[in-house]
């Protein structure tokens, strides 16, 4: 019987320090009022000055290679970092797209010439990235994009549109998805893609607001109108780009960020009810907490494994299903215990979690898409 | 931390041989006593406990490992309860024979002790200290069994009590190594359920096709899958902070987390599994409901996951709200 | 848009009285030690002397012609009676089938012959009837069923299995399906199929038990190995079975059964919490309260259209797929409220819903096939 | 009992028209004036006011027949608030204009209006009876939106409390006609969202097939069909009974009962018509979240589902297991 592995794994004694480094840099920050905890902070706070000060604090591009800026330290290191900076809902979106996957893609893929001249920056915490792989009509069912890369002098032409690149507006590149060979010619739908970088202040480029329920502008469409993109942009091998893009999935559904999202909410929420519940109240939160830590436990052993070569693509999409049915509940949970009016800052975390939470279980694969993926691992057919 | 590779391997070949639904059913109301027998002269029923008291030595890990193999495998012996019942035996020698374990709270004049009904000892936890009680020796007012035939008794408080040997543990301990048993037999019979699900799904056809094609099927699994899983990794944290923390109140916070996480998984795990098996896996004779009973069991003894949740829950809320994080970055914590 | 409809609707005034008779009728008996409340007890509770006791009440075969031996009243009456039963948890289950469908199946289909024969022993409640659908391979698939009946002189043989018959073991008669044209022949696969009265204590009846997890004995296997059954005993037209089959699935689904199984488990669970529960504890059992009531209200809606000649299938359907997550959950609700071990009866109680819930999901139509035809109706194709 | 024939036709196909997506936006932070008098012109802003008062007379029924009519299309006014509100004002002259309700708690020193930034008038319902006041006369210590951008304000009890005409009816009962209101404005939504996500799976094409082929996508229409239909269910039973009944405590337990059925609905609905809509849905030009906003900011005003819940389960715990039936069989109770 295939089952999914979470072989017992724990976070190295190395990665304390480091831990306790960076709650110490948030308690300033915090005591300094540069930002109040909130939810989802990941996708929605944006806060460039913030960054750089991460970066100037050595807490970016941990694991990238000293050679080219970064600190060469590992992925479990940048896995507390990110784990303390959710937990006490920094403004860390402007940075995080560069961070989690934009930097580890270019210097997997990236040519000599692109790594020297924007992992540095991003090490920095100066120069950030966004994610443009959906399309208008692509939702689920990536493969079926329409945009193009051609051949020009010295580069290519980028035309065609795409949708959800959250904080595009403020972000200097993307990384693209797009075909290099029409369907009909590639044969299968899945090939013919490469991903390139592109420039999002390059002419040609017309980035429109998508604004979402929540009342939020994180989300941008990215209209390409015959856009240059430099030879040394390409990433990996031309046609290449949808094993490249598969690859990083783990990377993308198993962090913190999954079951974190409202974490600030659920602080809070004790607070609120005060250090006597009632049993059933005590309960609730009690079972939260339970939750909390038993999917942290599986988000680190995937985290571990990543780390040591494994590639756990159901089980970070285990994690990513449960994990975000979760920090939807939080909210849920946190509005019955606590009736909204009387604290304003409480109802303004009620308030992102309640109406971010439909975002939750769609972004980076439905939930309904992971669990097909997780059910044929287990070896239904 | 692991337990010992050749100790897993050991008790799961023995169980997969010996633990057949024929010897489950047989033993209903009772246990298996040649089972028991085996483990006994294999040196599993005292893992655990050290050498120098006459035990096997090894580790929690290695206990841990061994009950949750008899979960996955529904092994009806109290080879749970005995093993975490010899560790309030401290100093005393430890009795051949099955031990149960008896939570003598204060609030409550009869005690019910799961497993009573075939064990040779009770180990006793009062606040006045562990009392060891050959079986034969209890007043036993009342009988009955779980909903997997495991017989419980009820013995009143103050027989239980009487010559206790003071010991730091209390009532609480015991309530919190009854349920540590109970999570790590909960989380392998939770796997088996869902392994035991997706072979049905791909034997049984319905509409012209097998059922695991269905799409709500699939979504099922996967949901049982994340449950059993989030399961097992919360027993690992409970044994790993169990083994490595010297802080007892530590101990209780983990093991309320296993407990309450593996009771929250049975309610969507037998209830998806149940509908997946259809009519035939709510017969008595479909190997399904040998261990969706025992998880319904489970899962009210020595605590539901409501009372352990609520216990996890005033902890943290004693605490306040900035506590939290801290906490959590403890269970576990980073290891060299 | 397709919308399912549930028009409002209320129980008539002249059901009160009987309401009250009935509930008179039932304090009498539960002050006598003539039953302790159970749970499911429509499918669980086999007593045949209650039931004749209901019959001498007169509160048997209501809706029934006055002609055969029938009261005369209406569905709408018997609904009510049905419901004091459920929530009283009274021992119903041996004239539960022939009151519920058989008799009013045989008022409809049956021949002068059978009429005059068996309704005023089922009124009187005497005799018992059994379903005979279910065969061993069919499963959620009913028109998959392989039982045969042959012509012979003065009537048919009857072969094959029909399993999950309910109460077969102390019953008289069931109404089975069997196909009288081979499905080579029908052409379509519901298509061949008849329906029979047959006699369970004829020779060529073999009726195994089938032990359920909760230790009961409420279901068998019924082999028929040549049985002859007279040509009366023919039900409606032969070939039409699938069809007659078809138009009582209303009436199965939507009774007060499919919310009430658990109902005596509520109330004992409202006295374990006492008068004063936490305010979380109080929710948790206003929101079963809540739900019972708004099924009640839909349900009773159901049986106004039916009684009114509607055939609310998909309505029926859709209060069967929420009662019985209702009743179900009613069970772990009360688990977690009130820990085992301080009151057998109430333990008793818990442990009937617990070991007992995964039967109402799939007895009668999984809850599977039920949203189906649910979906169906809404319009997705 | 239901709702006048030719009043619902005539609602239902003012609101068709009127109510666009354009107007729901544009109206965000305040409310659609040119809906209102249209609304007032048609009488429908005193239907259930008596003629004998200045109202339009007609039931209860026909009330709630508007106000959740205002629910399915996301009408940006208050007009439940102001029909609901109405029915304190016995004996009084109704001004003309949209009212708000405030529920004057002896726990709160400040209170939050809903709708309060729009309406004309706050009726104010404390233990001293109720006050009329004008918007304009109160002092406004904060203002704000609601999820919907439906504008509240907060004032001060002591000057909602001014001015009071004694009256049978305290801020429990006000609470009640604001959860009515709320609970009627639910059913409405809930089946617009149903409706919505139906037209959406039929539309949508994900891997070569339309989305509600796939089972999952019909299983998640389901539910939400049936949670509409049980919100509304309770509804309907809630107009009963409160137009039957005279038992005012009566009309709290069917009020309570309706308005957590309809916030335990919005939780599940809510949910999976955006899981079914995408990403699509989450954006503030698609039409469902005109809705889901509102179900977000109704199920939290005048009380939530869990509030709710306990007024009617610590009825229901007082008055003891045997009681319950008799009661359930009241909520409607039969008619000739």
């Amino acid at each position: 019987m295939a089952r999914l592995s979470f072989p017992p794994a724990a976070l190295p004694a190395s990665t304390e320090q480091l831990r306790l480094d960076v709650r110490d840099f948030l308690a300033k920050e915090i005591a300094d009022g540069a930002f109040v905890p909130r939810c989802d902070t990941w996708l929605s706070q944006h806060d460039p000055s913030f960054s750089a000060k991460l970066g100037a604090a050595g807490f970016l591009g941990l694991p990238w290679s000293k050679e080219y800026g970064g600190h060469g330290r590992t992925a479990l290191d940048r896995f507390v970092v990110v784990e303390e900076l959710l937990a006490h809902g920094a403004p860390i979106a402007a940075h995080w797209v560069s961070d989690r996957q934009s930097g580890p893609s270019i210097l997997k893929h990236g040519t000599e010439e692109a790594k020297r001249e924007l992992i540095p920056d991003m090490v920095a915490g100066k120069i950030f990235f966004s994610i443009g792989m959906s399309e208008p009509d692509s939702g689920s069912d990536l493969a079926s994009i329409r945009s193009t890369a051609t051949r020009t002098d010295g580069g290519w032409l980028l035309n065609g549109t795409k949708v959800w690149t959250s904080q595009a507006h403020n972000n200097h590149f993307f990384i693209v998805l797009v075909r290099t060979t029409p369907v009909a010619e590639a044969g299968a739908k899945h090939a013919g893609m490469s991903q390139f970088v592109m420039d999002l202040q390059a002419p040609g480029v017309d980035i429109r607001p998508i604004r979402t329920l929540n009342g939020h502008h994180d989300f941008n469409e990215v209209v390409m109108t015959d856009v240059f993109v430099p030879e040394h942009y390409l990433m990996g091998t031309l046609g290449n780009g949808w094993a490249q893009v598969i690859g990083e999935l783990a990377f993308e559904r198993s962090g913190p960020e999954r079951y974190l999202s409202t974490f600030p909410l659920l602080a809070a929420l004790i607070d609120a009810v005060g250090p006597n519940p009632s049993d059933e109240a005590a309960a609730q939160i009690g079972m939260l907490v339970a939750r909390l830590s038993a999917l942290r436990r599986l988000c680190i052993s995937v985290a571990v494994s990543l780390d040591t070569g494994g590639l756990p693509v159901t089980e970070a999409a285990l994690v990513k299903d449960m994990g975000t049915r979760l920090e939807s509940e939080i909210g849920e949970v946190a509005r019955q215990l606590v009736p909204p009016g009387s604290n304003p800052a409480f109802d303004q975390l009620v308030g992102d979690a309640v109406l971010s939470a439909p975002g939750f279980t769609l972004r980076g694969g439905t939930n309904e898409i992971l669990r097909g993926i997780i059910a044929r691992e287990l070896g239904v057919r | 931390m692991r337990a010992d590779d050749l100790l897993v391997e050991t008790i799961e070949g023995l169980l997969s041989k010996e633990v057949t639904p024929e010897r489950i059913h047989a033993a209903e109301g009772g246990m298996d006593a040649s089972l028991w027998t085996l483990l006994e002269d294999n040196g599993l029923t005292s893992v655990g406990v050290p050498e120098s008291a006459g035990g096997m030595g090894g580790t929690l890990h290695d206990l841990g490992a061994i009950v949750r193999a008899a979960g996955r495998h529904g092994a009806p012996v109290p080879i749970g309860d005995t093993l975490v019942g010899a560790t309030f035996l401290t100093g005393a020698a430890i009795p051949p024979g099955p031990l149960a374990l008896a939570v003598v709270r204060n609030d409550r004049p009869v005690i019910r002790i799961p497993w009573g009904g075939v064990a040779e000892h009770i180990v006793a936890v009062s606040d006045d200290g562990v009392a060891l009680h050959p079986v034969g020796s209890m007043p036993i007012s009342a009988r009955g069994d779980n909903y997997a035939g495991e017989p419980w008794i009820e013995v009143a408080a103050d027989a239980l009590r009487a010559g206790a040997r003071s010991s730091d543990a209390g009532p609480r301990h015991a309530q919190g190594a009854g349920a540590f048993a109970r999570a790590m037999l909960m989380a392998g019979a939770l796997e088996r359920v869902v392994d035991l699900s997706v072979q049905y799904a791909n034997e049984r056809e319905q509409f012209g096709k097998q059922i695991g094609k269905f799409q709500t099927i699939q979504h099922y699994l996967a949901e049982m899958a994340g449950e059993a899983a989030a399961a097992g990794g919360a027993l690992d944290t409970a044994l790993d902070v169990a083994s490595s923390s010297a802080d007892t109140e530590q101990h209780i916070l983990v093991i309320a987390a296993a407990k309450a996480y593996a009771g929250r998984a049975v309610s969507t795990v037998n209830r998806l599994a149940h509908q997946i098996h259809g009519a035939i896996g709510f017969t008595d004779e479909h190997r399904l409901q040998y261990s969706t009973r025992r998880l319904w069991a489970w899962r009210d003894e020595f605590g539901s996951e409501s009372e352990w949740a609520a216990v996890l829950g005033r902890a943290v809320a004693s605490g306040g709200g900035d506590a939290l994080w801290p906490a959590l970055t403890r269970w576990p914590a980073a290891v060299a």
